[in-house]
């Protein structure tokens, strides 16, 4: 993926620990590859991700938030994703309703056997933001109109 | 102001190798809070973990970040070093600049930039972290085993054998499972029968062992030592206390032509039927789908002919509830359908059979009494054609399994070797990609049914079978040889693919226990933790985790036996100390949280408060119960005034980590 | 001109992937006519002796019924396999495995009309 | 209804049922009715009113009121009720404390609604049964009260009256607003005109945080933005970012909670339509998650609360999927 000097996207990826921080790890172990501009946070689980944490991370200037959580039906605590997935359905469409770029927010189930599936994602997910360029829109939301 | 230790790890040149660890430990020395920072080859070695110790002493540090591999790898080692250093063990972080940073990025410069980015947010989280103190919850004294065969029965027989109570789940009449569908076990050719009903008596007879059979588990609450497991028994219409097995209703009973499951099918049985003679429980059991006093009111033939009065059409499902410390999973196994490969004819002859399929033919319990005879016209067979890896090792993506089932090449050598003793003049010819007999005395199993009973073994596959009159003609490829090879065959033997036991998937969601693309349950990690499942509590015992014969499973049994006598063993479990804790100034008692429970942790209480010029308010607000709390944070979000916060990943904490990792 | 290369990207074929079965081969219904037999193809193309291959007057007896493409466990199509061979012959200069003046003598009155213009298809360029 | 309102209210107070009244009181201007709590009869005589311009939803008062001693009576129109359910569904208001009288409302007026009307030089405006007559400088006007109707009362989505102890008028039924119409003409544009829209519009708020402190699903004992340690917290926005950060949030906070009565875009100076975060909040779990109005009854669970198996993934967000 060709990333030129310039534009260096952060991607904050939010994962869940027992499902795809395992798969990342599994990922890390097969040596598979993929952009350094991701870097994981870990949370215990995919609801433990408060939309405000992907709105503090777009204030902060990241250009694209991922939460990777386990496959419905394999989460840890039984009804986790279930959770997640609706809270992230409505925050990605009232983003897309404010007229945010709707690639730039992603969720995707990875279970701790697919290392492949993770940096497959990892790569797809940061050449769609590098073609999405840096996030301009999140920034100056307040800014008068012309 | 915390005082804050980095130690940046080398793994050797894991991480050395990519990541200038040096470079690391300077700029994460400059970050605010920092007093020491230092590298070293192995930080998990007893030489790192004293170098920490000594550093917490010297430097009076009160947080510590380790910037080394994946925190499932190292997170507990670190935590007891630094306890034993007199640090809370809980104010220690990791930064994982291994797996995901130093192996997945080539180029060094960019990945020390992301190491140092990492290092500063496990900083920025360890800056916020609060001492947390590990509470504990009591553990119920009895385990649950859901599977009734070898691998059930011997985790059952062990447990109990340690004194602690257990209940065996078995979803057929009677236990047993495969195994008592098998004629001869290999590679000591000792009877399947002879080897097991001794231990399902045993199981029967223990006084530790409840054996709760046609039943099956409809609902799992709970975690780790406290699980409460809702199980129904289905009616079996029968009375288990007052039946004695006798088998005269099962004679009596004008329903005769049902096919007969345990025999795969090739024989028929009663509406009214014991499975076999050893049957554990020996009670009979009704069929409601073929029973016409069931169906219709009219019959009632055995109850008429039952000497003990056993017989109850009123019978309802009976469902239990009971807690337990620990549950093993011992589903077993299935072979495949062969329906998808019509290229050897499974569906148009009756002689193409299923390798279980001839286990039953051979069996002295099975359809033909133990003599071989063909399923179409009841003739002894002179040629027979074994096919090896029948769906197994396939592409996997339309039809067929991508793994080897493992036992194939064992049991096909075991049948073709009886074959070829009791009947010299049959032709045995076996197809195989390549025999895998790698086990004790496997290979020279295998040798002995080629040199001392002349099997004949081909390399090469058989493409295609059709039945033409009377006879079935297989074309083969022989590799070796050279050659297209045609075979007029009496029976076609197919070692069919095996795969897991359909009612696991439901029974996977339940127990929160994942499972790999080809439904086997996933283990906690293939080489070192191979008979526990990543949820605590939960252990794989037998062909549920995944294809293998019955030494190994047994062998497993044992294992999965000796990890729940270690969880039952203690009275309490020290529990996650990362639990939900509401701020009770700001919670507004409007029980978004506990819609959201899966744990059921949270409870509301009026507590009085100090309202404005010195009155009392009570308000709602919830409360948390720490023993039963698993920490997944579920709350803290549906909470709008986010008074619920999660310790060890509080609100605070995380926007901290994304701070620093955006700044 | 490496034909090994070029025949795997007509093909779209792997043939790391067989497994060395023999299933192909034992489906395949004109086995007796090939010196070289559909498993052979593919480790064949895989050992680079594919000129070997392009040499041979059997490539010509495949029927292409595709019973190996149905029948292999691993999808190896070795039928895919050996109809690229077929056209990295046709495509060299003058090398029509069917001249178009050898036809007459071909004909029977019961041959179908569609035999003939299939066959021109596969064994000629200007098909 | 004025009438029966003001007697119905002195005599709750007289007859010693109730210790105080929650109800409208004449405000400075005629459009400025302001919420009031009564507690003699003479007041109520004085200062109570329930004319044309009574928007403002009391049930958020009840809160506070239904926790001190004695009983207090509440007057609500038919969206108030629907908060009102909404807080005693989470357990806010003490049932037992509070007497419910619920008022059949004809659909309130505001400033707005008039100067739209291009009526100048307002002075005064009388209910008058079905239509509004408004004394100008320029002499007085008589028309029709659905022409002058606030735009939240346009699309008014129900006139039932719900868990009142007592009813002036009928309770009426819901009626098949099209609120929704705004929403799907702003999903309609592009990414570009949606996003040049809302910044025009958010870039007008001066953070008075008039919104929060009216909206009744936004009545925490203490808001994430004034709490110290919640990590969120600010005043004034520090940076562009923080301003929308406010409004994404208080739409996510309120999903599944709020009853769309549309007092956020009432009492906004600025006007900013800030119902219409709520509103598509609202369209999108009706139709993710099936229909669900907050507030209509006290058992089913807000669908922010709730999962089914079989819930869409979020990529048919980002994948797109038809907006309409």
């Amino acid at each position: 993926m060709p990333v030129n000097q310039e534009f260096k996207p952060t991607i904050v990826a939010f994962c869940c620990n027992w499902c795809s921080y395992a798969g990342a790890d599994l990922s890390g172990t097969n040596r598979l590859q993929y952009p350094a501009n991701v870097k994981i946070i870990r949370i215990p689980c995919s609801c433990r991700l408060n939309p405000m944490f992907v709105l503090r991370a777009f204030q902060r200037g990241a250009d694209g938030v991922i939460l990777c959580g386990c496959h419905p039906g394999d989460c840890h605590y039984t009804t986790g994703n279930y959770y997640a997935r609706r809270r992230m359905t409505l925050l990605f469409s009232l983003l897309d309703y404010l007229g945010i770029e709707k690639e730039r927010t992603r969720v995707e189930w990875v279970s701790a056997a697919e290392g492949a599936k993770f940096a497959a994602t990892m790569n797809d997910f940061c050449q769609t933001i590098y073609n999405l360029g840096p996030n301009r829109r999140l920034e100056d939301l307040r800014c008068k109109s012309e | 102001m915390q005082r804050i230790g980095v130690f940046v790890c080398w793994c050797g040149s894991n991480i050395a190798a990519t990541v200038d660890v040096k470079q690391v430990a300077e700029a994460l020395g400059k970050e605010p809070g920092v007093v020491f920072s230092t590298d070293y080859q192995y930080m998990c070695s007893q030489s790192g973990q004293e170098m920490i110790q000594e550093a917490i002493r010297e430097h009076r540090l009160t947080g510590v970040v380790i910037c080394s591999c994946s925190p499932r790898m190292h997170e507990a080692t670190f935590r007891k070093t630094c306890q034993k250093a007199g640090l809370n063990p809980y104010m220690v972080e990791i930064a994982n600049i291994r797996e995901q940073c130093s192996w997945i990025h080539k180029d060094k410069i960019t990945a020390t930039e992301k190491a140092v980015i990492l290092g500063r947010a496990a900083i920025a989280k360890v800056h916020l972290n609060a001492p947390l103190t590990a509470g504990t919850s009591p553990v119920v004294k009895r385990a649950l085993v859901i599977g009734g065969g070898i691998a059930g029965i011997q985790t059952a027989l062990d447990i109990a054998d340690a004194g602690f109570p257990v209940d065996i789940v078995e979803k057929k009449p009677t236990i047993g499972g495969k195994m008592t569908q098998i004629d001869k076990t290999f590679p000591t050719l000792d009877c399947a029968a002879c080897i097991l009903t001794p231990k399902m008596v045993d199981a029967a007879q223990n006084e530790n062992i409840d054996i709760i059979s046609y039943a099956q588990v409809e609902k799992v609450q709970g975690f780790v030592g406290n699980f409460s497991v809702t199980i129904r028994k289905k009616a079996r219409y029968v009375d288990e206390t007052k039946c004695t097995g006798c088998g005269l209703c099962t004679e009596k009973c004008p329903q005769k032509k049902i096919p007969n499951e345990f025999n795969l099918g090739l024989d028929n049985r009663r509406a009214i039927y014991i499975p076999f003679a050893q049957a554990t429980p020996k009670v009979a059991t009704i069929d409601p789908n073929y029973c016409t006093m069931l169906k219709t009111g009219k019959c009632g033939v055995c109850s008429k002919v039952c000497t003990a009065g056993a017989i109850n059409y009123k019978q309802e499902d009976e469902i239990i509830t009971r807690e337990y410390g620990a549950i093993v999973v011992a589903t077993g196994f299935e072979p495949i359908s062969m329906e998808p490969f019509d290229e050897f004819a499974y569906s148009q002859s009756p002689d193409v059979v299923t390798s279980l399929e001839l286990e039953r033919l051979m069996n002295a319990a099975g359809p033909t009494g133990g003599t071989l005879l063909r399923p179409s016209d009841g003739a002894h067979p002179h040629t027979l054609v074994f096919v090896q890896c029948v769906g197994s090792r396939c592409d996997g993506a339309q039809k067929g399994k991508s793994y080897c089932s493992k036992i194939c090449c064992m049991y096909t050598a075991k049948h073709a070797m009886l074959i070829r003793e009791k009947y010299p003049d049959t032709e045995v010819y076996v197809f195989y990609i390549d025999v895998r007999t790698p086990g004790k005395n496997f290979d020279e199993f295998y040798r002995r049914a080629v040199e001392e009973y002349g099997v004949h073994y081909i390399k090469g596959m058989v493409g295609k079978v059709t039945p033409q009159d009377g006879k079935l003609k297989v074309q083969a490829s022989d590799l070796l040889g050279g050659r297209q090879m045609h075979i007029d065959a009496d029976m076609v033997v197919l070692a069919a693919a095996i795969e897991p036991d359909k009612s696991a998937r439901p029974l996977a969601t339940m127990l929160t226990a994942s499972m790999d693309t080809n439904d086997f349950f996933t283990e906690a990690h293939p080489k070192l933790r191979p008979v526990e499942s990543p949820t605590a509590g939960i252990f794989l015992s037998g062909a549920c985790q995944g294809p293998k014969d019955i030494p190994e499973t047994v062998a497993q049994a044992g294992a999965a036996a000796s990890k729940v006598i270690g969880l039952l063993s203690k009275n309490s479990l020290t529990c996650n100390p990362c639990t939900a804790k509401p701020d009770e100034l700001m919670c507004n008692g409007c029980s978004s949280c506990e819609k959201v429970c899966p744990y059921g942790a949270i409870t509301y209480v009026d507590k009085p408060f100090r309202g404005p010029n010195r009155t009392t308010l009570t308000r709602r607000v919830a409360q948390v119960n720490p023993a039963v709390c698993q920490g997944c944070g579920a709350c803290t979000v549906a909470c709008p005034s986010g008074a619920m916060d999660l310790q060890g990943f509080s609100n605070k904490q995380i926007l901290a980590e994304v701070d620093a990792i955006c700044r | 001109m490496n034909w090994t290369e070029t025949i795997e990207r007509i093909s779209g074929v792997n043939p790391r992937k067989c497994m060395k079965c023999g299933k192909c081969t034992a489906t395949c219904p004109a086995y007796e006519e090939m010196e070289y037999h559909p498993h052979q193809f593919v480790d064949m193309l895989s050992s680079g002796r594919v000129e070997e291959l392009m040499g041979s007057r059997g490539i010509y007896m495949c029927l292409s019924c595709f019973a190996c493409v149905e029948r292999c466990p691993r999808n190896v199509e070795p039928a895919a396999l050996i109809e690229a061979v077929r056209t990295a012959v046709l495509r060299q200069q003058g090398a029509n495995h069917m001249k178009a003046d050898a036809v007459p003598a071909l004909l029977e009155e019961e041959l179908p009309q569609q035999a003939i213009t299939s066959a021109l298809r596969k064994y000629s360029k200007g098909g | 209804m004025q009438e029966r309102v003001i007697e119905k209210a002195a005599q709750l107070l007289e007859s010693g049922l109730c210790s105080r009244v929650l109800g409208w009181k004449k405000g400075e201007f005629f459009y400025d009715v302001t919420p009031g709590v009564f507690t003699t009869a003479q007041e109520v005589r004085n200062e109570m009113v329930f004319t044309p311009f009574c928007g403002a939803n009391l049930s958020k008062y009840l809160i506070a009121e239904s926790r001190k001693e004695g009983k207090v009576a509440a007057f609500l129109k038919p969206c108030d009720t629907y908060s009102f359910v909404q807080l005693q569904k989470e357990h806010r208001i003490r049932r037992e404390n509070v007497y419910a009288v619920g008022v059949q409302c004809e659909g309130m007026c505001d400033l707005d609604s008039l100067t739209a009307l291009n009526l100048t030089g307002i002075t005064g405006a009388e209910g008058l049964g079905e239509n509004l007559k408004v004394f100008t400088l320029y002499g007085e006007e008589t028309l029709s009260r659905k022409d002058a109707l606030s735009l939240r009362c346009n699309d008014c989505k129900s006139k039932k009256l719900l868990d009142c102890d007592e009813i002036l008028g009928e309770s009426g039924e819901e009626q098949d607003s099209h609120r929704f119409d705004q929403v799907e003409a702003l999903e309609a544009m592009t990414a570009e005109e949606r996003f040049a829209f809302w910044r025009r519009e958010l870039s007008k708020c001066i953070r008075c945080n008039a919104c929060r402190n009216v909206c009744p699903a936004c009545s925490c004992e203490k808001c994430v933005f004034d709490n110290p340690n919640s990590g969120v917290e600010n005043k004034a926005a520090a940076d562009p970012f923080e301003e929308n950060l406010f409004h994404i949030i208080r739409a996510f906070h309120v999903a599944g909670r709020c009853t769309d009565c549309g007092e956020c875009t009432r009492v906004c100076p600025q006007h900013i339509p800030l119902h219409l975060l709520n509103r598509k909040l609202i369209k999108d779990m009706n139709q993710l998650y099936g229909t669900y109005q907050a507030g209509a009854d006290f058992e089913t669970k807000p669908p922010m609360l709730d999962f089914t198996q079989e819930d869409p993934e979020p990529s048919i967000i980002t994948n797109g999927r038809d907006s309409g």
